[in-house]
């Protein structure tokens, strides 16, 4: 059964590396994955979404991610200027960067907060949440941190990729304590 | 699949500035607030905003946050700094 | 500030929070009025402005392709010509730098040599910013971009700038000048100055670009104060061949003052900094030793 | 008033008669005299036109779409190579619906170079969005650039099109042509005006971005409108004939002794003389061959060519371009077009090798044989 | 090596494979993740090429053939306008026989402009004498990129080709590659050495003038050597799969599910991944789908196509160009191949449309009736 | 005379008796040498030198298109740099005044941006002639063409001549000259110091045409000559932006002299020669003006 | 019956507008007709080829002529240069310029030679003799001198549409008489 | 129906220099004579000949009446007036 995974960002956010990350990750954990952008024109700062497809069998599907069964917004405000509802299949998981404690979804999607935006300044020192909030997805126990700490240092140079995995890790353990 | 949509013969758009129907004020993250209690009237934000989003209305000048992305031109080069970037947060 | 007020450009766009490229348009537009009609070329201008079916647009505007908004200009020159209102209307050709100076300029510079009318503006934030920060011939020297990466063995960009504006006005035109949101009084009355000529007239904008650029959005008209105070950009007109400044600086600063403002410089090293300096002083000493003097032939008055 | 002058002046004529008004050119061999002839008329002051001397085609076909944005009637011709250079504004064109009309001189394209006659260039821009006519004769020529302006500018068409003409063997040759007067061409040909133009006083967009949502409808819609302009081809050749007392077939396409025919030749633009002269000589020594003429590529005639060829037993197709890795491209349209019927196809006269009588009389014979060929 | 990468790094990697030396390049969406990761390499020193950063694609594929004639291994890659503006060249290049190797990230053409996958940019130069693959997957275009430059530079072939990957949605997709070593691929890929190049000590001359009596012979023998590689592209498949453990189909296409199916799909690019997923779905509910997947369109093959459907009660093609007045461009070519099958077209995703399982089952439905379509 | 015994282009061409051309790119490769390679574009010399399956040039030679040379020499510069052997070849691209003007001049100022080494010579003899006599950007003022004919309303081309070598050294580059087949001397020393730079260096060759310009084929030299004494054909030089002229008349004759000869200038009126005079004067004095000053400022060195 | 005629010159002699003369000529003769050249690349002085082909039916033959009922030759020299005799049906009738007073041909070809260069300098002024020539050709009373005077008429500007027609008629006195 | 020719790949010529195959003395119909007494030897007709059809042979230099087209231009500026142009008749 082929899974899939929609990340919201904004255009600069990096939500695109994410889902690279993220496809990475699940490769290291023994999955076929699957990661491509929503193709937009898309300036900084406008909605933007990327999408992850992992599967234990290799993957031949290549339409475009309609139905989601898991969901990362790196922001938010995304939840409504995306309309992230309508992509979400009944039951999907939804993994939130907001700092407010909040519900942003019915009962039929499960949904986990936390101020990712935080956490990330305080161990990067800037803002970057689309890697931090990785670890946050990681508490699914569908990738295991140490794939993504692979997965991070492939794509990001070291310094960064220190730093990101970091939160990540922080992140990760403060949900699973 | 996707429902059909009317489209005009070579894609023509017969409607002038219509891009106003779409709000960019969503790609906001910081909003620039005006002090109007600082502001000089100067017009110097009006004339630097790439978004069309100060309007002078008599002789004040207002953010149009349908539109207003946040960028902090503004906010940068107010003469009196009167107008300060805070973080939107839903 | 004495603008006009009048907006020919609307809001909800899709440019970058910041755009220095859709501010300057912006106002060549309100110096331009009402009667204008703009051919653009494919950049970040025409795909942000334009989903269709919305458009920012309130004047007649048309967009062709990459490579040839001199050449479709020259038949809409012509075009209203014939039908007897040419005079009525201001006709501009915008292109990036990419379209300018590059893929777009066989086109310009063979309008310009068949005499059309029309106001060329060049809007340069330095590279193809449209399909993500690659290289131009206007990127500047050393500068870090997709194609030009600030690599382990290559540092950047490693050609000089094409020198646009000095080559257009050796084709014998009438008026070239730079132009730059940071001094807009200047802006406006270049525009007007290149509108009234009989022949092309060539504008090159200077536009900060917020991600190709790599700075805070909040930066853009800062960046483009530096790029003039430290003689990166000088302001200047070449009118019937003739070379003035329209702004000159008592002292220029140090070129780092604009490097070290943006991202796409932060690999640079000391002396490349040094090279970059020479390299402004350079040129700007080159532009100083000409002012003034009759240094291109007019070929058409 | 009839007189034997060039093709090439029969359709500057044209040109003028259809007072054109924006004419931009490059010079390319065999189509200069086309538009050297419509530079003499500009100077010495018998044509009010424009004339934009452009530094490449790429130039004069976007110089051509600006004219045509500005609500003037245009026109431009090139050949080969030339046409070539403008592909990528070609497909701008019909996309954005401007009723642009061409005259191409067919000639080979490179490499090697080769300025002589063959139909390489017009069936390498076949998928582009333009329709394209074929004429045979000098006063073809001439009537096919009149029809062009009115059909490319018919509201329910809006397509640009092609006028093909081959290159030398027609465009450099001299014969008889009738040439209409002003007032019957103004009585045929309204006066230009196109309901969507750069104008000040009603600020339009044209060539804006089209996202997955939209495009495929523009696209569908170029399509519909083309396969409109079948209806609209014999409209026009029907009106033709009565204000002109001449006209092509039903529009589409001509039959020559096709009507018994056992062997029917299928071809275009200037060998048709010559395939009409061979069927005459076969048909002398008792061979039922017959010639059906396509006058429009695209448009594609398909039910035109299925009611023709309806009868026919064997088709021999003459091509003067090829698909290389794959078949001659008219043979293969045909093929598709008619999935249940016996097709030949001969390869002749690339690149201006002649083609002459004897090449249809051995197509003929092979075809009798069911052999396809490259034929020298 | 397998990795996760996106499928425009696994064709630079490919590049650097290959040992390139020059690389023109001028950026185009969504080609240009591939020349960026080509810097990459070049300017950290991984990579011993030059780099040219021409200022337009004319000049692109320009520098590209005089790279070839100087006698070095070259690239460069583009997509829909890109491509258009380098029409002219395009047969120059195959006419003159350099095996030059060209991805294309595909795109629709404008207007309007629209920077998403569909295959009318390669279906608009398929008569120009291009050898054109169509990879599926990352891996497919990393592997056809290395057997692209052997296939080219066989002796017996020496045709320029162009490898097609679709824009974005397989451009910039992310999915597991397994990376072949360096020492695997020089010992698959011979160093390159061209018979004929710009050389002082043996001065020839290149692109001269071909005259009436010789140009069609020219055109004949580049038809006949694209013919030439079908056999080629054979034993290359077989070789890649001796080396490297995996090849595609025949080389030409690639069958799935085919043996027994009734209704078969027929495809190009990364949609047949889809069609496989829908196929395998259609099976399921018992009904005997299919796919025949072209890998090359040029050379067209012919005999492979025919084998391969042999059996096919009926054939849904599903077509990512048109040919405005006429019909899709694959269903037209394969009715003229299959003359005796019933072909049913589908026009899917121009313009970034997106395909999927749904556009393969409604084809399926339509085809049982016999009906062609736009499916949106 | 002391010039190289050799030849590069063999008898049996097919040019016109005395063509003008033909004999101007004989001696750039005589000057050039056996280690040459030449690409050449659509036109009149590669017509009529290459009509398969023989070919007139015993030196490396192709021909891709018309507006392309400037990009085919780019690559061939870059894969003989790969190949190690760059410094010992010449690299000449050469083109008429279409290909060189018009069409190929984007392909041309595209490869000096970005810093090639090989010499450009465009040969102009003022029209499109392989095509029969058509105006191009280098036609002359007045001059009757086929496509600007002297015209009852209209006489000639309207428009003034492009001035390539200028525009050309706006660029930057280190070398810029003009030759004449009536100054052998001067053109092989020009050659030689245009092969020596290491950028894009650029020969603008004056090329006499019997039938184009419509003279009896023996006067080809003459007429070079008389083009040079009359102003209308200066011969200079632009090295790292300043301008000499390596040949200076002591007095300018009247520029009738140069055109009486030619049938493509008979329809002219006393007025338009007159034009033409001041034309020419005014063209030579800005020459004059700004000869030993740096004018043009270079990027390159 | 289509008859063909064959005109030899040399690039600049003008063969081509003598072709265009003629078809002209015969148009006013009542005939169908059509002329055009041999399509070369050849520069001034190089020799060039055209065609003219008459009929008194509508003419839809397009190929080009491979054997001639008549051949117009505007310089002897050409005789052998050009190969003349391949392109000649048998009794084919020849018209030549040459100041020579020989055979060219065997007596299968009907020749007429005429010095029409000093002809034309004498009436001209200049040795033009594409015009001048169809005098001879008119001799074979396919076409009237009224027929060749309308054409020149019409091909030429009026000045040397004189001269030419007043030299061509000169020609055409000196043979009838 | 013509005969087949040979031809090569890409139509590359192999054969520096064949057009010499081609005389173009046919295209005379003017001849250079060079009057020996008077030539000074100077070269200038030989540097001038575009068709290279004047060859120095010792220290004389020699017509090639294979390829000279007879343009006049040797004539013309001999500097002792030591070549004349003949009229070429057959
Ligand atoms: C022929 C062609 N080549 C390439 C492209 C792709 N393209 C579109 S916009 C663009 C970059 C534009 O750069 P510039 O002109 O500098 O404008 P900017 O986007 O920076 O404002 C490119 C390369 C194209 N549309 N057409
Ligand atoms: C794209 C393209 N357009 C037009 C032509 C036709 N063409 C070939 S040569 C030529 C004229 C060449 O003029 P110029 O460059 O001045 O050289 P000349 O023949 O005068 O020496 C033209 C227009 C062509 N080959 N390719
Ligand atoms: S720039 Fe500042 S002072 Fe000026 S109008 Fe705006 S807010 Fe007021
Ligand atoms: S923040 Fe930027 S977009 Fe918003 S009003 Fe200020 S200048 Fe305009
Ligand atoms: S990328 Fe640069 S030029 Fe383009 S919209 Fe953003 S800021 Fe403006
Ligand atoms: S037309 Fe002019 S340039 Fe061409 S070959 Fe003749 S003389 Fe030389
Ligand atoms: S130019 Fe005259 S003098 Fe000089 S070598 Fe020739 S013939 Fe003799
Ligand atoms: S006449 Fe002309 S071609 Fe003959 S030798 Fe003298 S210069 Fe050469
Ligand atoms: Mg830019
Ligand atoms: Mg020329």
């Amino acid at each position: 059964m082929i899974k899939e995974i929609v990340i919201y960002g904004r255009g600069g956010q990096g939500a695109v590396t994410s889902s690279y990350v993220l496809a990475k990750a699940f490769f290291y954990e023994g999955f076929y994955s699957q990661a491509f952008p929503s193709f937009g024109v898309e300036r900084t700062g406008a909605p933007v979404e990327a999408y992850v497809r992992f599967s234990k069998k290799p993957i031949n599907l290549r339409q475009h991610v309609y139905k989601a069964d898991y969901a990362i917004v790196l922001d938010s405000s995304l939840i409504e200027a995306a309309n992230v509802k309508e992509k979400l299949k009944r039951n999907a998981s939804v993994f939130i960067n907001s700092a407010k404690k909040r519900k942003y979804f019915g009962k039929d999607i499960k949904e986990i907060t936390t101020d990712i935006t935080s956490i990330s300044l305080k161990i990067i020192g800037k803002p970057f949440v689309n890697i931090s909030i990785l670890g946050l997805f990681a508490t699914t126990k569908l990738v295991t941190m140490e794939s993504l700490r692979k997965a991070i240092y492939e794509m990001l140079p070291e310094n960064l990729a220190k730093l990101n995995y970091a939160a990540a890790m922080e992140i990760y353990k403060n949900v699973v304590g | 699949m996707n429902k059909k949509m009317k489209i005009t013969k070579g894609a023509v758009i017969k409607e002038p500035g219509s891009t106003v129907k779409y709000k960019t004020g969503s790609w906001r993250t910081f909003r620039p607030v005006i002090d109007y209690e600082k502001c000089i009237r100067c017009g110097l934000c009006w004339s630097q905003c790439p978004d069309m989003a100060i309007e002078k209305k008599g002789n004040k000048f207002v953010i149009n946050y349908d539109y207003c992305k946040g960028c902090g031109i503004c906010a940068e080069n107010c003469p009196v700094k009167a107008i300060k970037m805070v973080r939107e947060e839903k | 500030m004495g603008l006009p007020r009048e907006e020919y450009i609307a809001s909800g766009h899709r440019a970058c929070a910041g755009c220095g490229e859709i501010l300057t348009i912006r106002h060549v537009l309100k110096a331009s009025g009402k009667n204008t009609i703009v051919v653009n070329a494919t950049g970040c201008a025409e795909v942000v402005t334009t989903p269709y079916p919305q458009t920012a647009w309130k004047i007649p505007w048309v967009h062709s392709a990459f490579e040839n908004i001199a050449a479709v200009a020259s038949g809409i020159d012509k075009g209203l010509e014939c039908r007897g209102i040419r005079d009525k209307i201001n006709l501009l050709a915008i292109g990036g730098d990419g379209a300018s100076f590059d893929i777009g300029f066989g086109s310009l510079s063979g309008a310009i040599e068949r005499g059309h009318k029309f106001t060329y503006i060049a809007t340069d934030n330095e590279a193809y910013m449209n399909t993500g920060i690659q290289r131009s011939g206007a990127t500047p020297l050393f500068a870090n971009t997709t194609t030009s990466p600030a690599g382990k063995k290559i540092h950047g960009k490693i050609e000089p700038k094409k020198p646009l504006p000095l080559i257009v006005a050796a084709h014998g035109v009438s008026y070239v000048a730079t132009i730059s949101i940071a001094d807009l009084p200047d802006l406006y009355a270049k525009v007007k100055k290149a509108l009234k000529a009989e022949v092309v007239s060539f504008l090159h904008a200077f536009c900060p670009c917020v991600p190709g650029w790599k700075y805070p959005s909040s930066k853009t008209i800062e960046i483009a104060k530096k790029a003039t105070a430290t003689g990166v950009f000088p302001l200047y007109e070449i009118e019937n061949g003739i070379l003035k400044f329209t702004r000159k600086p008592a002292k220029l600063e140090p070129v780092n003052n604009y490097l070290k403002m943006q991202g796409r410089f932060k690999h640079l090293s000391q002396s490349e900094i040094r090279q970059i300096q020479n390299y402004v002083k350079e040129r700007y000493n080159f532009l100083l030793s000409v002012e003034n003097s009759k240094c291109f032939d007019t070929l058409f008055k | 008033m009839k007189r034997v002058i060039e093709t090439s002046h029969a359709i500057a004529l044209a040109v003028k008669l259809a007072r054109v008004k924006v004419i931009p050119m490059y010079p390319i061999t065999p189509q200069t005299h086309i538009v050297e002839r419509l530079a003499e008329f500009i100077n010495n002051g018998t044509l009010d036109a424009k004339m934009i001397h452009v530094e490449s085609e790429h130039s004069a076909i976007s110089a051509l779409q600006g004219a045509l944005l500005s609500n003037v009637r245009a026109f431009t011709a090139t050949s080969s190579q030339g046409l070539a250079l403008m592909f990528e504004i070609l497909q701008i064109i019909s996309g954005m619906r401007l009723p642009a009309v061409m005259v191409i001189a067919n000639r080979a394209l490179s490499a090697p170079i080769n300025i002589w006659n063959d139909h390489s260039d017009a069936f390498a821009v076949r998928d582009q969005g333009w329709m394209q006519i074929f004429a045979e004769t000098a006063e073809e020529a001439l009537d096919s650039v009149l029809m062009a302006y009115k059909l490319a500018e018919s509201k329910e068409v809006q397509i640009p099109i092609m006028v093909n003409i081959d290159g030398y063997s027609l465009s450099h040759v001299y014969e008889p042509v009738d040439i209409p007067s002003q007032t019957l061409v103004d009585s045929f040909l309204p006066k230009f005006k196109l309901e969507d133009y750069l104008d000040i006083n009603n600020p339009k967009t044209f060539g804006p971005i089209g996202f997955p949502d939209s495009y495929m409808y523009f696209k569908e819609a170029q399509h519909k409108a083309m396969k409109n302009a079948e209806k609209r081809i014999k409209e026009i050749n029907r009106e033709f004939k009565k204000k002109f007392k001449r006209s092509y077939g039903n529009g589409l396409v001509e039959e020559y002794k096709i009507e018994d025919a056992e062997t029917v030749f299928v071809c275009l633009g200037s060998i048709c003389g010559t395939a009409r002269e061979a069927v005459d000589q076969l048909r002398v020594k008792g061979k039922k061959a017959g010639l059906l003429k396509l006058r429009y590529i695209r448009p594609w005639p398909s039910k035109s060519i299925r009611k023709a060829l309806n009868k026919a037993e064997k088709i021999a197709v003459f091509d003067r371009a090829f698909s290389f890795g794959s078949e001659a491209p008219l043979y293969t349209e045909l093929k598709a077009t008619l999935q249940d019927k016996q097709i030949n196809s001969y390869v002749v006269g690339l690149g201006g090798r002649d083609v002459t009588i004897e090449h249809f009389k051995k197509a003929y014979r092979m075809c009798s044989k069911n052999k396809n060929g490259w034929l020298y």
